[in-house]
């Protein structure tokens, strides 16, 4: 068994002054994981992708990235540490300014990479998630999936160790979403760890992958082959 | 991660090239600011080319004693070019006294035809670096009563001119610093006004790994860029409009002693260039502070 | 057969200058119809959301809404023909500054309903698509799905005669998507004609309506009583 | 749909509210724009007070014959007070002239003790309305001949003075529409930017049916509200500025006509009042525009 790659030790998170997203979530992923999370609306699944993003602070409780507790890393650091983290957006957060291509490249020059490797790689990503005709685009040219494809791509182009994506198929179609799925699949296969909050009751029963279950901000059910809805 | 200058650059060029509104905005805020600010020191600058031509203009009388010999006059003559607070000395005779008597009185001839032509004793005018010290210079003269008789100044106009000048010159510079001030807000304003549009971009920038120089640095450099070309305009504008005025007050008021050199030019550059660029960038940096903690 | 309550004849969308977004399509769609458009990502299903509603304009061809073309509707007519039509948006469209239950209200302001009916109704809404407790909440306030319940609520408050939903349960779980199905057959059955843009298989297999199936910006199939994919 | 005033005010009390950022850069930009144009109106009307005063005190002096009686000296006097440029007449007698002649030159006995005492004629002293009307009444004096020998007036001075105050009011009138140009441009722009950033909320609301009107109504509040605030303080402003320095020129300088009447408090309340209020509406109603088109 590997080392815990994100551990939540009895996390709550409270936003604004009741409302409570998370309850005293104790969740350990382990590095080259496959993770499906699944729950209502509003249970709570977006929270803990932005727990694991430091784009919030839990309330109580606390969570660990690659063995660094995110409470001890300093501000200036934070990008570092999101460096490491991939992630697709339930709502995209595209810039609005850059074309598909830039979007993507962003990604890469963040951390500093050669803009030759950039520009060899946006577009095999691109092709990847089936945009290759699409790069030149702004995002409010494009239709709601091919942006969502878009922050897939991003999200994965500098493989980075942890892959999280937020309802990553809610905007295509069961052909593409498959495609996505089994995109993921393979990111997975080369060691990356992937945490995947979904509504997407096909492709949890298709993958057979490790699935937690949220209801009102708790962990109800955590099976390592399981469905989208088992009986309990 | 190696810090890319180059990246940055080309980020500022682009958004300027995708909003080119707000950047047209951004520029045109400086530009207006700064071409306030630079009329003004232009309007200060000649008004204290003016006052201190006009302050230059005040001069001691010293009239000698009817009996004093051409060369007791010239050895006085010397000595009082010889104080530091004195910028020109001027001997007038006792004829050209009375012919410039005769000329000031030249459309009263009953008073003019019952005078001689030695009534007025010689003397000399003597212009001072400022006006102020016509009470040392006239104190040192008393020293060479063998040859003055006597010192005549007026110390009442002099009083006024002073104070009315001091605080005029402490007024523009106010109205000035005033001007700066206002520029500095209303530029800084429109700088927070057009990133807090951009929040949410800055907002994504930092949750894809962006550090906080990696986001600021392009917006630092538009905000350079847009301070460089408004400040660049309004100084162009200021120089333009110097030059039209000193040649028009060179037909239409030609009394009043305005001239281009009151007005340095690189200076007026220099600060307009300076105060746009700082207010630019410093505000782009101020202003981002609050988006960047995500 | 019932009178044409939207008909797109022979309508071609170019995007830009050279995207097609759709190419010669006729589509009659009668008045008290439930109609899904299904189809890949960017087959043109929120083009045709976006040209009934009149947010952009056909490059060739022309459309009717409820025997008005609405090439001949002067721009300050359009309001009115817009709140002839609910629309759920994509990408939910909230005025950012309102809480849940202002957006919906003002849904019904534009159409200068009384206050009184506005208080009454906006808290009835909002408990049918179970958000009475987040009625007070704004948007960044509530999650995807959430959000998105928002704008169904907003886009039937004032029972329009026609309600065109866009990909509307994208962000919601199996069993809220089922409610919101529901809820938009009750909205059907009461005379309501209804489009619904989809990629939800199992919401078109289960309710049996009409089904208009696009690729690449063309009408391929369009079927009385459909499934998600029929065998053309 | 009929007109919701109470729903547009809401509205805009709310926004104000939520976004206290905008609104607060809105006013700030308003009140300092106003307070500079304001401070220019101020500066206008004093220089302008000062500059007529001065004028004032340029006056026609009209020598009477040595043989003049008293009795014509006296009709002359009452027709030119009948003059309707002119604004006061004295009469200076040839003793008094004498008088004044002595004490100008009274350091210099040498000149005066030769004089007699009635070398000089006695004159009317003529203040004008105006100082352009200087021929005009020179003119009509040329019809007294018979009492009159001599008519004297500084008319270089006058031209001088009439060039130099024609030119400082238009340039401060000048420069006050300057000012004001300026204020509606950098006024504008922050609204633009403002309403700019909320370009997709404008848009939301046409696309679930709002009329133009409904979506307008309460940004041009919003603007209206700012407006009337940001003028309000920057006229308070003024007015508290013009008291503290009508106040120290006072005692600081106490030989330049300033009073406080040359400054109409209600006119500088109203003009900027207005101007902050008619630039936030006609500004917000401006830039919504291409933002509707949908
Ligand atoms: N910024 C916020 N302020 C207040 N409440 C919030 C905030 N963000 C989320 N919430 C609330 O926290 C709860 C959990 O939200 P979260 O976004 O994690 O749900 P989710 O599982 O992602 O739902 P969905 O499937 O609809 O996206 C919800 O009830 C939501 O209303
Ligand atoms: N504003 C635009 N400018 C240029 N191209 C556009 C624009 N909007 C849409 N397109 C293009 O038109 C095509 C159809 O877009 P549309 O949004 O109608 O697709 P869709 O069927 O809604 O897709 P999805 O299921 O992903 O939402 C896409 O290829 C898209 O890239
Ligand atoms: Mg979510
Ligand atoms: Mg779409």
């Amino acid at each position: 068994m590997g080392e815990a790659m994100i551990l939540f030790d009895n996390v709550t998170k409270v936003y604004g002054r009741d409302t409570v997203a998370l309850e005293r979530v104790d969740l350990e992923i382990e590095a080259g994981e496959f993770v499906f999370l699944v729950g209502a609306s509003g249970s709570g699944k977006s929270t803990i992708m932005r727990l694991i993003l430091k784009e919030v602070e839990p309330t109580a409780g606390s969570i660990s990235v690659n063995g660094t507790k995110l409470a001890s890393i300093p501000r200036r650091r934070v990008p570092h540490h999101r460096r490491n983290i991939g992630c697709v957006f339930q709502d995209f957060k595209l810039l609005p300014n850059k074309t598909a291509a830039e979007n993507v490249a962003y990604a890469m020059e963040v951390t500093g990479q050669r803009r030759r490797s950039i520009r060899i790689k946006v577009p095999q990503i691109l092709s990847l998630v089936g945009l290759a005709e699409k790069s030149e685009k702004y995002p409010h040219e494009l239709s709601g999936g091919q942006q969502q494809r878009v922050s897939i791509a991003r999200a994965f182009v500098s493989q980075p160790p942890i892959l999280i994506a937020d309802e990553p198929t809610g905007n295509l179609d069961p052909d593409t979403s498959m495609d996505i799925m089994q995109l993921l699949d393979r990111i997975h296969r080369i060691g990356t760890t992937v945490v995947v909050a979904t509504h997407d009751r096909d492709m949890v029963n298709a993958l057979q992958k490790r699935v937690v279950a949220l209801e009102d901000g708790r962990v109800v059910r955590d099976k390592v082959k399981g469905a989208y809805a088992d009986e309990v | 991660m190696r810090f890319n200058l180059g990246f940055s650059l080309r980020e500022a060029l682009k958004n300027m090239r995708l909003n080119p509104l707000m950047s047209i905005t951004s520029v045109v805020t400086t530009f207006i600011c700064l071409l306030v600010l630079g009329v003004g020191l232009l309007v200060s600058a000649h008004v204290e080319g003016v006052v201190s031509a006009v302050r230059q203009d005040v001069s001691v009388e010293a009239f000698f004693l009817q009996d004093a010999s051409q060369e007791e006059m010239d050895r006085v003559r010397e000595t009082v070019e010889g104080y530091p607070e004195v910028s020109e000395v001027t001997y007038v005779s006792g004829e050209e006294a009375v012919e410039r008597f005769r000329q000031t009185f030249s459309e009263r001839p009953d008073i003019v035809s019952d005078l001689g032509d030695d009534f007025l004793p010689a003397s000399l005018q003597i212009q001072l670096e400022d006006p102020g010290a016509a009470d040392d210079v006239a104190r040192r003269l008393e020293g060479e009563r063998s040859v003055v008789e006597n010192i005549d100044y007026p110390q009442r106009t002099i009083e006024r001119l002073d104070a009315v000048t001091s605080y005029v010159i402490w007024g523009l510079h106010g109205a000035t610093a005033l001007f700066l001030v206002a520029s500095v807000l209303l530029i800084s304003n429109t700088i927070r006004l057009s990133i807090f549009a951009r929040r949410q971009e800055i907002e994504v920038m930092k949750l894809v790994g962006a550090s906080d120089g990696f986001v600021r640095t392009p917006f630092l450099f538009e905000g350079l860029a847009q301070g460089l070309v408004g400040g660049g305009l309004a100084a162009a504008a200021v120089l333009w409009l110097n030059s039209l005025f000193v040649e028009w007050s060179g037909t239409a008021l030609p009394f009043v002693p305005i001239s281009v050199t009151a007005v340095n030019s690189l200076f007026v550059l220099g600060v307009l260039l300076l105060a746009g660029a700082s207010i630019g960038v410093l505000g782009s940096f101020l202003s981002m502070r609050r988006f960047l903690k995500i």
